[in-house]
């Protein structure tokens, strides 16, 4: 059980770390991604453990917001890169048009 | 002798799993970056497998490893103006 | 979406030859349009001012390789009227039949290429099966079954074969049938033929008009020139055959091409069961044509993809002072950019397939 | 109305005008006079006038907008060793008549206006033109090479252009290896 | 009601494994009386896990060489074949008389006439001597990679699709699930190919590539959403179970199998098939490599035996798909069975049902080609309107459709 906690505890620092050093914005997408592996990995696992099968739901739910969240947040960074000609999150100054 | 051959397996798979999601953020190719990505969904789907929720593994593999990366390859591909210009100029960062 | 460059040629398979079709994408959508050309000029208008009339005839032919005669046919026209000289009647019913036996071939060979181009591959294997009966024919006529060298200044350079007559009539009987049955299944009885084709590469008629685009190309903008009909040469004037131009609408599609095209086939074919019917059995087929010459001549000819214009000036010499040979796809391919602009990139191929694109006479 | 004033670019028909090609001879004779240096009818339908290179674009203009010369042909340039000659082939397509419109240019001066702003079409024919005798279009968009490579030297088409003057003939004896 | 030739692939190679392990395990006990260390071995050999993860191995191999070796080389002679009778022409002739090292040549026996079976491995054989150009400024990792990407996704297909009712590698209650997840994989390789290539032709491939490819996956799992909702199961031995009965509708019994294909799953078998088709990138949805503006679209810049891979993984994509519509719609194996042979002891059918199943794949895949040939490529807008626009409303529908069956009864 504490292993899958370490791990799950590991994949959101990794996540964390890209979300905060990276500048990037399609990399930023990705470590979100990653953090919400993290959550749904927890979720599995309790659900596993515990032989409750609402975890696997919730698991489910998660999977399909974080592929939604990816098409969004995908379609936020082009019209970003179409405006602002690029999508290094630190030379996006202005968000009002 | 009994191995916990289900904690080995998933020992290894942790190991993908961390040195995959190290490789998406600290890579300077983003391309290289989604690959990765692709590969520690599948992983941590197959961890999924160890704990014995089939449908959560094959539901990470459908929607989340088959179209998170190609989304995120799209967007790449969108956003790089480099490769358009002049052949050869393989943007790092 | 950043817009870039994309080469479509010189080694493409959508180019028939040598050219570069430069296209410029925002995605899929075409937003500006450069054709390249020159990659097979061979200096034909220089050449042939250090070669006699008659010898200029073999350099012609190479002008289109799939469409000799019409080609030459245009010189010797030319040349004939500098020198001032007329065919005899028997030559130029046999020129008729030799011209619209090429046309048929050449329309076959765009035909052919057109399937390929919309990824039909069957329709390039069938369009060829059905070229080889007239190259045959061809074949059977000048001896030869690509540079045919057959029109002469004068004539041509031999009569036909003794059942040359009723071996195009089964030929034809037989082309006829495949082409009333079996190609519209694959082509504009097709669904997605039409899909592709439909609505792409509009061109209006004020607008072909004035970028020089002749021939089937201006007859599907709805436009009822026929050079066959409006400066009668050889003897067409006694044939009795209906221009082929599309009717619906007066802009011309790839769609409207393709079906002039394909209905100039059967035109073609028509001509030619005439002329048989029409010409005299026998006669003289050649004159001779004087060596030296001056003055100048033009001839225009209805070519299978336009006007072909030869400008000729002799100096009094045997060889000819100035050549222009005015290539129909060359003044097309100038109306390319705005054939192309604003349609898919998948429409380039459509488009361009449809003008029917000949490197070798637009390069000169 | 007679049958040459037809100023609506789309054609319906086309068949040819008897005599289409002396009325008109004297419409450009009426509108021009003595600025048409020659006029003459070389054959039913086809006309040929010779003007100063001046006069092109007033000549054209009536041809294209006032007696309907819809299609401009092709366009020929001639090195005559003193002059140059350019000519212009347009054609009628409602009644097939062909005008050849030649304009004389001086060898060391070889300037022409530009027809693009009549016909489109005159844009690559010019474009050719210069590639190969080195006739300069003014008012041209854009005139460059267009079938020889762009760092090209020379206008090929010239006489004075190197060129083989001998006859291309293989003799016998070159084919046997003498000279 | 047929039987299939193997009962159970795994079974059957595991008793032939065991024996063999059996063997070798006597006659290492039996070298153990000079050596006594390798009675440990022999032990070692004699678990459970060693035999059954040795058969995994075998059984994998051989459903491997059934599918490649076999029915790869079938189905690619089946299109080239037919396509060149559609197009009045020969097609493939080379036959094992024109092979240089057949040593009954005759001198003047005419080479190509025949056939033509083996010139898909002459083909092969050709481009393994080719070289394998790798583009200058391309991504290398990631352009040798997407090959692999592509085959073992593909591979991974054919883990659990069954090629009768004992004939498989491992058959898991959500197979056809996990069939249409590993087929999802796919287009990511195709991206990244068309993206590492560095070549403008093979970008737009794989921008196509992708276009089409997720927006066809969606109607595809929404049509077997609609199917699931109608058999209430995801395993396809229970599905093509459920199909082999005769039809019964309105009280009488009708002269035809229950296929899906007869009845309300009707729309939702023409949605598959076409998502199918642009899945196998096929001619009318090939827009991903259209050869006439895109030069080979994503493999422009493979060349050699990975453009082999790449080039025959299509066909294998296409086979699958085959058997996927085949066991979801048109009944799978189940076929008549005439007689059984008693060979031994053993029942053998005369007919057996991989027989039933390769016959239906073969003519599903004959039925594409012909397809394939006779029409022109649909562009990529038209192609990306038919697919959101038509084709995910109809298979909402056929879920409605079917839901309101299950309901109703």
């Amino acid at each position: 059980m504490e292993y899958e906690l370490l791990l799950s505890g590991a994949l959101l620092c990794i996540g964390l770390y890209g979300v905060l050093a990276r500048r990037n914005g399609i990399i930023v997408l990705m470590s979100i991604e990653i953090i919400l592996n993290a959550s749904i990995l927890n979720f599995v696992a309790f659900s596993s453990y515990s032989g409750n099968p609402s975890g696997q739901i919730f698991a489910l739910l998660g999977i399909a917001v974080a592929a939604a969240e990816a098409a969004v947040g995908l379609a936020v960074f082009l019209s970003i890169y179409q405006t602002h000609g690029s999508i290094e999150l630190d030379k996006i100054r202005f968000l009002k048009w | 002798m009994a191995v916990d051959w289900e904690l080995i397996a998933f020992f290894i798979l942790s190991a993908f799993e961390i040195i995959g999601s190290v490789l998406v953020v600290i890579n300077k190719r983003l391309v290289r970056a989604a690959f990765w990505l692709a590969m520690t969904l599948v992983t941590i789907g197959v961890i999924y497998l160890l704990f014995l929720s089939e449908f959560v593994f094959l539901i990470q593999i459908l929607v989340y490893a088959g179209a998170v990366p190609v989304l995120m390859v799209f967007g790449i591909m969108l956003t790089r103006r480099k490769i358009m210009d002049e052949p050869g100029q393989e943007a790092p960062e | 979406m950043p817009e870039f460059w994309i080469n479509m040629g010189p080694q493409h398979p959508m180019t028939h030859g040598l050219w570069n079709m430069k296209v410029k994408v925002d995605g899929e959508t075409i937003t500006d349009a450069k054709p390249e050309i020159g990659y097979l000029h061979r200096g034909y208008e220089k050449i042939m001012e250090v070669r006699e009339f008659q010898k200029n005839v073999v350099l012609t032919d190479r002008l289109c390789y799939v469409s000799s005669i019409t080609w030459s046919h245009a010189y010797c026209l030319a040349v004939e009227k500098m020198m001032g000289i007329e065919t005899p009647e028997r030559g130029q019913w046999i020129r008729v039949i030799s011209l619209e036996l090429q046309r048929i071939a050449s329309h076959l060979m765009w035909l052919a290429s057109y399937g390929p181009d919309l990824g039909l591959l069957t329709g390039l294997l069938w369009c060829l099966r059905e070229r080889e009966l007239f190259l045959d024919l061809i074949q059977l006529m000048s001896g030869a079954r690509m540079n045919q060298n057959y029109p002469r200044v004068g004539g041509v350079r031999n009569d036909l074969p003794e059942n040359f007559e009723a071996m195009c009539k089964r030929s034809i009987e037989h082309f006829l049938e495949k082409l009333e049955n079996e190609y519209p299944k694959i082509f504009h009885e097709s669904k997605v033929f039409r899909m592709r084709t439909e609505g792409v590469g509009t061109l209006s008629a004020v607008d072909a008009i004035n970028w020089g685009v002749t021939g089937p190309n201006l007859r599907a903008c709805g436009v009822n020139v026929d050079l066959r009909r409006l400066d009668p040469y050889e003897t067409y004037e006694e044939i009795d055959f209906e221009p082929q131009i599309w009717q619906d609408g007066g802009v011309g599609d790839s769609y409207a091409r393709f079906v002039v095209r394909f209905n100039e086939l059967r035109e073609s074919c028509n001509i030619i069961r005439q002329a048989l019917e029409k010409m005299p059995k026998t006669g003289p087929y050649r004159v001779k044509p004087p060596r030296r010459a001056e003055g100048e001549g033009y001839a225009k000819t209805e070519d299978s993809r336009g006007e072909a214009l030869f400008y000729v000036i002799g100096d009094g010499d045997d060889r000819p002072y100035r050549v222009k040979i005015r290539s129909p796809v060359f003044c097309t391919m100038a109306a390319t950019p705005i054939l192309l602009r604003g349609n898919k990139l998948a429409d380039v191929v459509s488009i361009l397939g449809s003008v029917d694109v000949c490197v070798g006479e637009m390069d000169k | 109305m007679s049958a040459v004033v037809r100023a609506a670019p789309v054609v319906v028909s086309g068949r040819p005008v008897p005599l289409i090609e002396k009325e008109v001879l004297g419409g450009l004779k009426a509108a021009f006079g003595a600025k048409l240096l020659d006029g003459k009818v070389l054959r039913p339908g086809h006309l040929a006038v010779t003007i100063d290179r001046d006069d092109l674009i007033p000549v054209c203009t009536y041809l294209q907008k006032t007696i309907g010369f819809e299609h401009l042909s092709c366009i020929t340039a001639v090195d005559w060793k003193d002059r140059f000659d350019c000519t212009y082939h347009i054609e009628n397509y409602y009644n097939g008549c062909m005008v050849q419109v030649t304009a004389h240019i001086p060898y060391d001066d070889p300037k022409i206006k530009s027809l693009t702003g009549l016909w489109n079409a005159a844009n690559y024919h010019e474009r050719e033109a210069w590639d190969l005798m080195g006739i300069e279009f003014e008012g041209h968009p854009n005139l460059e090479r267009i079938l020889l490579p762009q760092d090209f030297k020379f206008h090929p088409l010239r006489k004075d252009f190197a060129q083989e003057v001998d006859r291309q003939y293989i003799t016998r004896r070159k084919l046997r290896g003498g000279k | 009601m047929s039987a299939p030739l193997i009962p159970n692939l795994f079974a059957v190679c595991k008793v032939l494994v065991a024996a063999i392990i059996g063997i070798v395990q006597s006659i290492i006990y039996a070298l153990s009386g000079p050596i006594p260390p390798l009675r440990g071995l022999g032990d070692w050999l004699g678990l459970d896990a060693v035999i059954t993860v040795v058969t995994y191995l075998i059984v994998v191999t051989i459903v491997v060489l059934w599918v490649t070796v076999l029915n790869l080389f079938t189905v690619m002679w089946v299109e080239r074949k037919l396509y060149s009778r559609l197009q009045d022409r020969y097609g493939i002739m080379i036959s094992i008389w024109s092979l240089p090292f057949w040593p009954f040549n005759r001198v003047h026996r005419p080479t190509h006439k025949g056939l033509g079976y083996l010139q898909n491995l002459a083909d092969g054989v050709k481009l393994i001597q080719k070289e394998n150009i790798t583009p200058r400024n391309a991504d290398s990792a990631m352009f040798h990679i997407s090959p692999v990407l592509i085959a073992s996704s593909t591979l991974m297909v054919f883990a659990v699709l069954p090629w009768s009712s004992g004939f498989y590698v491992a058959n898991l209650d959500l197979g056809i699930l996990f069939i249409l997840a590993a087929f999802s994989l796919a287009p990511l390789g195709i991206l990244i190919a068309g993206y590492a290539a560095n070549n403008k032709y093979t970008l737009v491939g794989g921008f196509r590539a992708a276009a089409m490819l997720l927006s066809y996956s969606i109607p595809m799992v929404l049509a077997v959403i609609a199917l699931v909702v109608f058999t209430g199961t995801l395993d396809p031995v229970k599905i093509v179970q459920q199909q082999d009965r005769p039809l019964v509708a309105f009280g009488t019994t009708l002269p035809l199998p229950a296929w899906y294909v007869f009845g309300p799953q009707f729309l939702g078998f023409l949605i598959f098939s076409v998502a199918m088709i642009a899945e196998m990138e096929r001619v009318p949805f090939d827009i991903p490599e259209a050869e006439a503006e895109l030069v080979e679209g994503w493999t422009t810049e493979y060349s050699g035996m990975r453009f082999g891979i790449v080039f025959a993984f299509k066909w294998l994509r296409m086979l699958a798909a085959c058997a996927l519509i085949s066991i979801l719609y048109l009944g799978g194996w189940s076929g008549p069975v005439f007689t059984t042979l008693s060979v031994g002891g053993i029942p053998v059918p005369i007919v057996p049902e991989e027989i039933w199943f390769l016959l239906r794949i073969y003519f599903l895949a004959a039925f594409f080609v012909v397809l394939s040939w006779s029409v022109p490529r649909v562009r990529i807008d038209q192609i990306l309107n038919i697919g959101w626009k038509r084709l995910i409303p109809y298979s909402l529908l056929a879920i409605l459709v079917a839901a309101g069956f299950r309901v109703l009864g």
